[in-house]
């Protein structure tokens, strides 16, 4: 599954997207967030609180409960700040 | 009406903007044009740097004017965001919105400001005159609030 | 701050008001443009008449325009209102509003068209295509409601 | 005094302006508008809806009972339809 990631999100991360193949178990966004916390400091500082960061499911956002099945790309980033 | 949604780094002409939209055509009766510009911040800003997310950006401005024209009848509504680096006095962002009177082209206009401020994928950084890269534009409370009054 | 009021007979130009507002200046961000165009209402109007007293026009959108300035922190004012006869599709009105952020300059610009509206002395009258002066048009109840919301 | 008159209220009356002289006793706009339509049918029919009708003492907008005294012009107009 492609992971794509904006702002702060991106530069915590180190990465402005990655291939990942996500393990069994792993159903919703909030699943997934708590999975991405195990990879690395780097992703528990990106995520550090879970309830600012923003999902994107295929272009369209997304809140934490949402399954992740059949999707093709995910986004994290932070609250918009366009306009 | 098929609204004009357009993504870009390059500066935006409100005026050709609002004759694409009225030429030829005697039926609007009101044009509101809302224009977000590069604000200096009382000379320390030397430019600001718009990252988006490609793809989901026009699709978001694309759903929100959506929910604007079935919420008013408008009869044009052009939004133009733009992304890169901007320098003070620049237009960031343009909304058109035209309809036969001025309560929709106000509403509309105001509605899809307040929508892309909290839900287009835009993030903005100040870029300072002194060299440094300020942090991340930091979303403001009241935008959430601004978006709620139209739910 | 000082508003730039204007009645005249000559088409207004909303492109070089905004430039003759914001040039040379970065601590604008926000412009909110109202044009009010002349609507063919379904192609029998071939025409607008505009009367305004002289002198009180500019009197009270000057009255108006300071209220604006008292209630909303704008960098910047203009209200262009024509006169005389006016064709389908041409401009009757223009108002700029200028601020440091989006809500004072959608709120002074509506307040502007709605107070405009019910207190500035123009009448208008429509001439048809078919050789006929109409009636004057009647005063609406509903821009009687629009302006009270501000009091 | 002048008299200036706009739209249909000129119209009706049949003349932009006048200069009238007023008698004693009239002190307000409505004691005002209550001699002019004692002045012709011209004058009746243009204020035949006293409440229609809308004044301004030297360009201000005044309500009926405001009084006349030192006004240099007064006028009377349709409910206005500018914008």
């Amino acid at each position: 599954m492609k992971l794509v990631y904006f702002a702060w999100v991106r530069e915590r991360i180190g990465r402005p997207d990655e291939d990942v193949d996500i393990p069994g178990g792993i159903a919703t966004v909030a699943d997934l967030v708590r999975w991405l916390k195990t990879r690395g400091v780097e992703y528990e500082y990106a995520f550090e609180n879970e309830q600012v960061v923003r999902a994107a499911i295929d272009h369209v956002h997304v809140k934490p409960d949402h399954v992740i099945a059949g999707a093709r790309e995910i986004a994290f980033f932070p609250p918009m700040t366009g306009g | 009406m098929n609204a004009t949604i357009r993504i870009q780094t390059e500066p935006f002409d409100a005026a050709r903007e609002t004759d694409l939209m009225t030429a030829g055509r005697a039926d609007v009766g009101a044009v509101v044009a809302f224009t977000g510009l590069c604000r200096d911040e009382g000379g320390k800003l030397s430019s600001l740097e718009l990252e988006h997310y490609p793809g989901m950006a026009e699709a978001e401005l694309t759903r929100i004017a959506a929910r604007a024209e079935e919420r008013w009848p408008l009869l044009g509504l052009t939004v133009i965001h733009r992304f890169g680096m901007i320098s003070p006095g620049e237009g960031i962002v343009l909304v058109l919105a035209a309809s036969a009177h001025r309560e929709a082209a106000f509403e509309a206009a105001s509605f899809l400001m307040d929508y892309l401020k909290t839900r287009a994928p835009f993030w903005k950084r100040e870029h300072l005159k002194d060299g440094t890269v300020g942090a991340w534009v930091e979303a403001k409370v009241q935008d959430d609030a601004a978006a709620e009054r139209w739910a």
